[in-house]
């Protein structure tokens, strides 16, 4: 799942200057999962900025909204109602979402209240690390399952560099060293041979490299016929 | 008769009422003091922001429930005078001030005596110097004042100590008081006191005069928790008098370990930690029930059943059969109060 | 206005005695509030004229909730309840606006009358708000009990029980009842009652025993339990309203290669007169380095037995509560002898050994053995039950009880209650009460007749939930899990109402009855003199 | 001045009711919200209490440790910490905040606790969106 943090208030703050109708947008997908845009979050955070209106009398005039998922169209078109009037969108959903509703609402501002950070998963409750870069060029089945592209500070294919002390990482004794766990995994797969076999220096062009990258599943995209049959306008 | 009289309203007895209410039976509480709780009712909460599982609260919750359960009824300030009919069918006679002078018969298929105990009279071990020199304070002295206001305070000059003797098994481990026995609450007791003592005075240093440490819980580990703070010394010894120092203050005696000397040393106050005795009119209580009391005073339970008394019907729970700390008494309290009901199943 | 029928119903004795402040003008002030049907002054609320009234005035008003404004809730809830359900409300129908001890018993006397006005409207507000819970009363659907262990603790666990005439199911591990450890009696008579329990039980027509079995699984509910057994002949399910769980403390003396301690009798006939016996060690699972009541045991028997035999008991402090203090005078009397060291002895040699040790009184010592005994403890199968029954461990891996309640047994699994022991001191006695107060939390479940399921419980707005687990992972009581239309469930049977999961669910999917998000809101605006 | 204490069913009422018991006086500024639990003490009450004007807040709970629910009171920290901060960034002050651990035993701590709260509010003045009440 997508995991995003929350900028800090102030920022957000600065963000909304010169904004007055502003309505906070989260999802409930990736990012209520990790705590920060959910409708708990949105609840929190548009009482912040009603408390911070008021205090600093700032014209702020905050509403609320939650959608299932703020990536879909079909979804946001939910906002559509309590957009009129608006001057600005602070979205708590991932990039995705705030580019969604920008993309459908381009009369509206839409500021960003979070930083997407990571493609990552819980480690226990609170607790969420990054477990996968999207460089579109899987080698999991290689490392014993665990990602040496972004789980290895360096995303080193061959081997762990000579920073790797006591199975942690040298940027911070608290980051194990993703080629550790690879070695102690395959150890316990029976597979330690794989290491033998060189990792070929990796074609980055399947990852951001190569521009914004499109997935297309032919078997989903209906036709031009259907299209028009539905009336979807292109 | 699925009724039970519940003599005394300690935590053993509430509890015992709670249990019994839980299976729907009715009990009576006969309490000789003015409010339920007993000698817990007395303890202040040892905790700061952390509880130190002192369970003192507890005697007030418990309290607190069997007031609002319309199945117990209490009658304080009341005794028991007389008991006759039989087990299935007691009749408990009570007579005291809360019944303004009256007498009352309560009838009950069983009773649970849970009279508990009281805390020895310090003013008996002439040597430790309680009443006659200023700032020495037993246990419950010093609970007093936390329980009611929270303050730790040196009673000649009312301010908080900066140093404080706590000396163990006072009345207790005794022959010359007829005490043979350990209390076993009592260092417990004083470590939760010695770490609310530290809560609201950090600096203040302690010193534990004591024979033998007995802490169960590997939490209430004294010696670790001493040896991660300064100025917490463990001294084994039993202490030989508490006389008044130069500078007025208490001034211990005691040798200790390994140290042929006798020192003396003085504190801003000393605190006894009291050890636990039968309670008054345990002895004719036990007459009036018709059962057995043991060498040293509390009532006599059989060798099988820890609760059941020497008497059928009568079941016995908490420190009246020996010293117990809450928790104890508790269990005492729930386990009396399942005999109680399987007798009155087999009486029917 | 609005069309709330609310009454609102003021004791007499509300503020105290009567006569501490006129309670007239609280009176019209609630009547006079919004969806206030009738305000009532009520002459003592708890007498029976009292509650009549309050029913009279509840019928007759058309209200279907209301306010008591008296003294706090936590004394009389069930005297309001009772007013509702003879009222034909719901039992949960009303809110308590404490102006006894939250107002006119803490406040000068001028101002406790505005306070309580305060208080009267914030109930008001809440119980405006207020939706029926799901509440009812529910009878255990089987008021048997398993017992699960394997020895004395077991035993006396399904004694009480089946003494209050419950069906009781002891599940045995081995091929039957383990022998206690001897060193739990003080005496004689304390061995001859413990075998007696055991044969008592093991005859009695409400107790089934079921050897050579294990607990694989249970489910299920508080008066309702189902544990799969894994037997011989293969795995059967079994029903229960309630468990107990009493694994057999192991208190044992070991010589140090391993071997159990000879019978205190034949210590002579196998040549051994001077015996060490030294505390377990941190490593016991005693968790300290103490003399304790077995050891002292052990060397009073053979002391006793076997006059001229030197034995030594070696440790920090000797623990001998209560009567064991006896014991212990008996075995000096007796020349056993005592030493306190506070660092670990060390032991030379095969046998004869040689047991080497600094006593503050005596210095270095060292002396000659034909016996070193280890004392250790041990509670078997902690883990296997805490994995079984879904409990947590405590930090010394023991089935953790939430005592420091003074709920002695339960556990955060309500009707699965557990015996704990102060290992390390442990004789007859304690096993008895472990038992015993572990027994009485089952029947209190078992017979109390009905059982009140909800009430202050969470619901969860399905629509809503994102399935993020945080309420799975955070509820005390686990009564929170993914349901078949995989979005979280929150279980009226288990739920107890503490509202961690409201407070933390990220998508608002989760409200708890009684206490509501909306209650909460409109109680703070009426605090702070906000308008509905 | 305003004081909204969101208090446990547990460890904090008893402490209050108990200083009710005891006829121990405490300002009559502070307003009680039960809860069944300090952890169903939400981030956005305490936040809606200011906004709603008061001058400050506390969350009575029992001691750590001895919560009747586990560990409620723990959860309570944490929502009063992310609340505090919040307090701190939107300029109120997150000082206007506080958790209180009561053993229901302890009536003694409610005048105390809550007059300490009244001082410190009394040094940084009321809520400016009291006024508007």
């Amino acid at each position: 799942m997508i995991i995003a943090e929350q900028k800090p208030l102030e920022e957000i703050f600065k963000l909304l200057q010169g904004h007055e109708r502003i309505l906070v947008a989260g999802c409930r997908s990736c990012v209520a999962i990790c705590l920060a845009g959910g409708e708990k979050e949105v609840g929190v955070l548009a009482e912040a900025l009603r408390l911070r209106a008021a205090l600093a009398q700032l014209p702020w005039q905050v509403d609320e909204a939650t959608v299932e998922r703020q990536c879909e169209k079909e979804w946001v078109s939910e906002l559509a109602p309590l957009l009129k009037g608006k001057d600005a969108v602070l979205s708590i959903a991932c990039g995705v979402g705030a580019q969604t509703i920008q993309a459908m609402y381009p009369q509206v501002r839409v500021l960003p209240g979070l930083n997407t950070s990571n493609m990552g998963a819980p480690e226990e409750a609170g607790v969420f690390m990054e477990k996968c870069g999207g460089c579109g060029d899987c080698v999991l089945h290689l490392t014993g399952g665990i990602c040496p592209i972004v789980r290895c500070a360096k995303s080193l294919l061959n081997g762990p560099c000579g920073g790797s002390q006591d199975g942690k990482c040298e940027i911070s004794p608290e980051v194990p060293c993703a080629w550790d766990q690879i070695y102690r995994s395959l150890e316990g797969l029976g597979r330690l041979e794989l290491l033998e076999e060189p990792i070929p220096p990796k074609n980055w062009m399947p990852s951001r490299s190569g521009g914004p990258r499109k997935v297309v599943r032919p078997e989903a995209v209906m036709t031009e016929e259907q299209k028009r049959q539905k009336g979807v306008r292109p | 008769m699925k009724r039970v009289a519940v003599i005394g309203g300690g935590i053993a007895g509430l509890t015992a009422s709670l249990s019994l209410r839980e299976r729907g039976v009715t009990s009576v509480i006969i309490e000789r003091g003015m409010s339920l709780g007993g000698l817990c009712g007395e303890l202040g909460c040892k905790g700061d922001r952390t509880c130190v599982r002192c369970d003192a609260c507890l005697a007030r919750e418990k309290a607190t429930e069997v007031s609002s359960c319309p199945e117990i009824e209490s009658i304080k300030e009341a005794e028991v005078v007389s008991l006759t009919g039989a087990p299935g069918d007691f009749r408990v006679t009570v007579e005291g001030p809360g019944l303004n002078g009256g007498r009352r018969t309560v009838r009950a298929g069983a009773v649970i005596c849970a009279t508990g105990a009281e805390p020895f009279d310090a003013g008996l071990d002439r040597r430790l110097g309680h009443g006659e020199v200023q700032d020495v304070l037993t246990s419950m002295e010093l609970e007093r004042g936390m329980m009611s206001t929270g303050a730790i305070n040196v009673p000649s000059t009312g301010t908080p100590p900066r140093s404080v003797a706590f000396i163990q098994c006072v009345g207790s481990r005794d022959e010359r008081f007829h005490a043979p026995y350990c209390s076993g609450y009592c260092c417990k007791s004083s470590f939760k006191q010695a770490q609310a003592i530290r809560a609201k005075v950090p600096t203040c240093s302690l010193a534990f005069l004591f024979m033998d440490w007995r802490l169960y819980d590997p939490k209430e580990n004294v010696r670790l928790w001493a040896s991660g703070q300064e100025g917490v010394e463990m001294v084994r010894s039993r202490p030989s008098e508490v006389i008044v120092a130069e500078d007025g203050r208490p001034e211990v005696r005691f040798s200790s370990e390994g140290d042929a000397d006798v020192r003396s040393r003085a504190f801003d106050l000393v605190v006894l930690a009291l050890g636990l005795r039968p309670s008054s009119g345990a002895a004719q209580l036990a007459r009036i029930l018709g059962i057995e009391t043991d060498g040293c005073g509390f009532m006599r339970s059989l060798t099988e059943d820890p609760c059941s008394s020497t008497r059928a019907g009568i079941f016995l729970a908490g420190s009246c059969r020996g010293p117990k700390d809450i928790l104890e008494s508790a269990k005492e309290g729930a386990t009396a109060a399942s005999r109680a009901l399987a007798f009155l199943e087999v009486g029917e | 206005m609005s069309e709330d029928r609310i009454a609102v119903l003021i004791c007499s004795w509300g503020a105290g005695e009567p006569g501490a402040f006129d309670l007239e003008p609280l009176r019209s002030f609630a009547a006079s509030m919004d969806g206030v049907l009738t305000a009532q002054l009520i002459e003592r609320m708890c007498s029976e004229k009292g509650q009549k009234d309050a029913v009279k005035g509840l019928r007759e008003s058309g209200a279907d909730r209301f306010v008591v404004a008296a003294c706090s809730p936590k004394t009389k809830s069930w005297l309001h309840r009772s007013i509702a359900t003879a009222a034909g409300l719901h039992p949960l129908a009303f809110e308590v606006a404490n102006i006894r001890e939250g107002a006119a018993y803490v406040h000068a006397r001028d101002l406790g009358p505005r306070k309580s006005e305060v208080i009267i409207r914030m109930a008001v507000e809440k119980v405006r708000l207020w939706s029926e819970p799901p509440f009812e009363e529910e009878m255990p659907a089987c008021r048997s009990v398993a017992v699960v262990g394997e020895g004395l603790t077991a035993a006396l666990a399904a004694r009480d029980l089946a003494a209050q005439g419950l069906e009781t199911d002891i599940i045995v591990p081995g091929p039957g009842f383990a022998s206690p450890s001897s060193y739990i009696f003080i005496n004689r008579a304390q061995r001859e009652s413990a075998l007696k329990v055991m044969r008592e039980v093991a005859l009695h027509p409400l107790v089934r025993t079921h050897l050579h079995t294990k607990v694989r699984s249970c489910e299920g509910r508080p008066g309702d339990f189902e544990l799969i057994l894994e037997a011989e002949e293969g795995p059967r399910a079994l029903e229960c309203g309630a468990v107990v769980l009493a694994p057999e403390p192991c208190n044992e003396l070991r010589g140090l290669d391993g071997s159990l301690a000879p019978e205190a009798e034949d210590l002579i006939s196998l040549g051994m007169r001077r015996i060490v016996i030294l505390p377990g060690g941190p490593s016991s699972g005693t968790g300290c380095s103490c003399m304790t009541p077995r050891g002292l045991l052990y060397a009073l028997e053979a002391a006793s037995m076997t006059p001229g035999i030197e034995i030594r008991l070696l440790g920090r402090e000797l623990r001998a509560l209560g009567s064991m203090e006896e014991v212990q005078h008996g075995a000096q009397r007796r020349g056993v002898r005592f030493h306190r060291i506070e660092a670990e002895p060390s032991v030379r040699g095969q046998g004869p050994y040689t047991v080497e040790f600094h006593d503050p009184l005596v210095g270095a010592c060292s002396v000659p053995a034909d016996l070193v005994l280890v004392d250790s403890v041990t509670v078997p199968r902690a883990g296997e039950l805490a994995s079984v029954f879904r409990l947590p461990l405590d930090e010394k891996g023991e089935l953790m009880s939430i005592e420091s309640r003074l709920r002695p047994g339960e556990t955060v699994r309500r009707g699965i209650y557990v015996c704990r022991y102060r290992v390390g001191n442990m004789i007859y006695e304690d096993v008895a009460l472990e038992a015993g107060a572990a027994a009485s939390r089952a029947s209190e479940l078992l017979l109390r007749g009905a059982m009140e399921i909800g009430g202050t419980v969470a619901e969860v707005e399905a629509e809503k939930c994102s399935v993020c687990l945080g309420c799975v992972r955070l509820c005390p009581y686990s009564a929170a899990r993914i349901g078949e239309a995989g979005k979280a469930v929150i279980d009226v049977e288990l739920c107890q109402g503490c509202g961690s999961c409201v407070s933390l669910c990220p998508s608002k999917a989760i409200d708890i009855y009684q206490y509501g998000e909306a209650q909460i809101i409109a109680q703070e605006r009426a605090a702070l003199g906000r308008s509905r | 001045m305003r004081v909204v204490g969101f208090i446990c069913g547990h460890g904090a009422e008893g402490a209050f009711d108990q200083a009710g018991e005891r006829r121990i006086q405490y300002s009559p500024d502070v307003m009680l919200i039960m809860m069944p639990c300090a952890g169903r003490v939400d981030v956005l009450h305490i936040l809606r209490a200011f906004r709603e004007g008061a001058d400050a807040a506390f969350v009575g709970c029992c001691l750590e440790g001895n919560c009747h629910h586990v560990y409620g009171n723990i959860e309570a920290r944490k929502r009063v910490e992310q609340a505090q901060g919040i307090l701190e960034s939107v300029g109120l002050g997150a000082r206007r905040l506080e958790i209180f651990h009561l053993a229901s035993n302890q009536a003694w701590k409610v005048p105390q606790l809550t007059e300490e709260m009244l001082s410190r509010v009394q040094e940084l003045g009321p809520n400016p969106l009291g006024a508007r009440a």
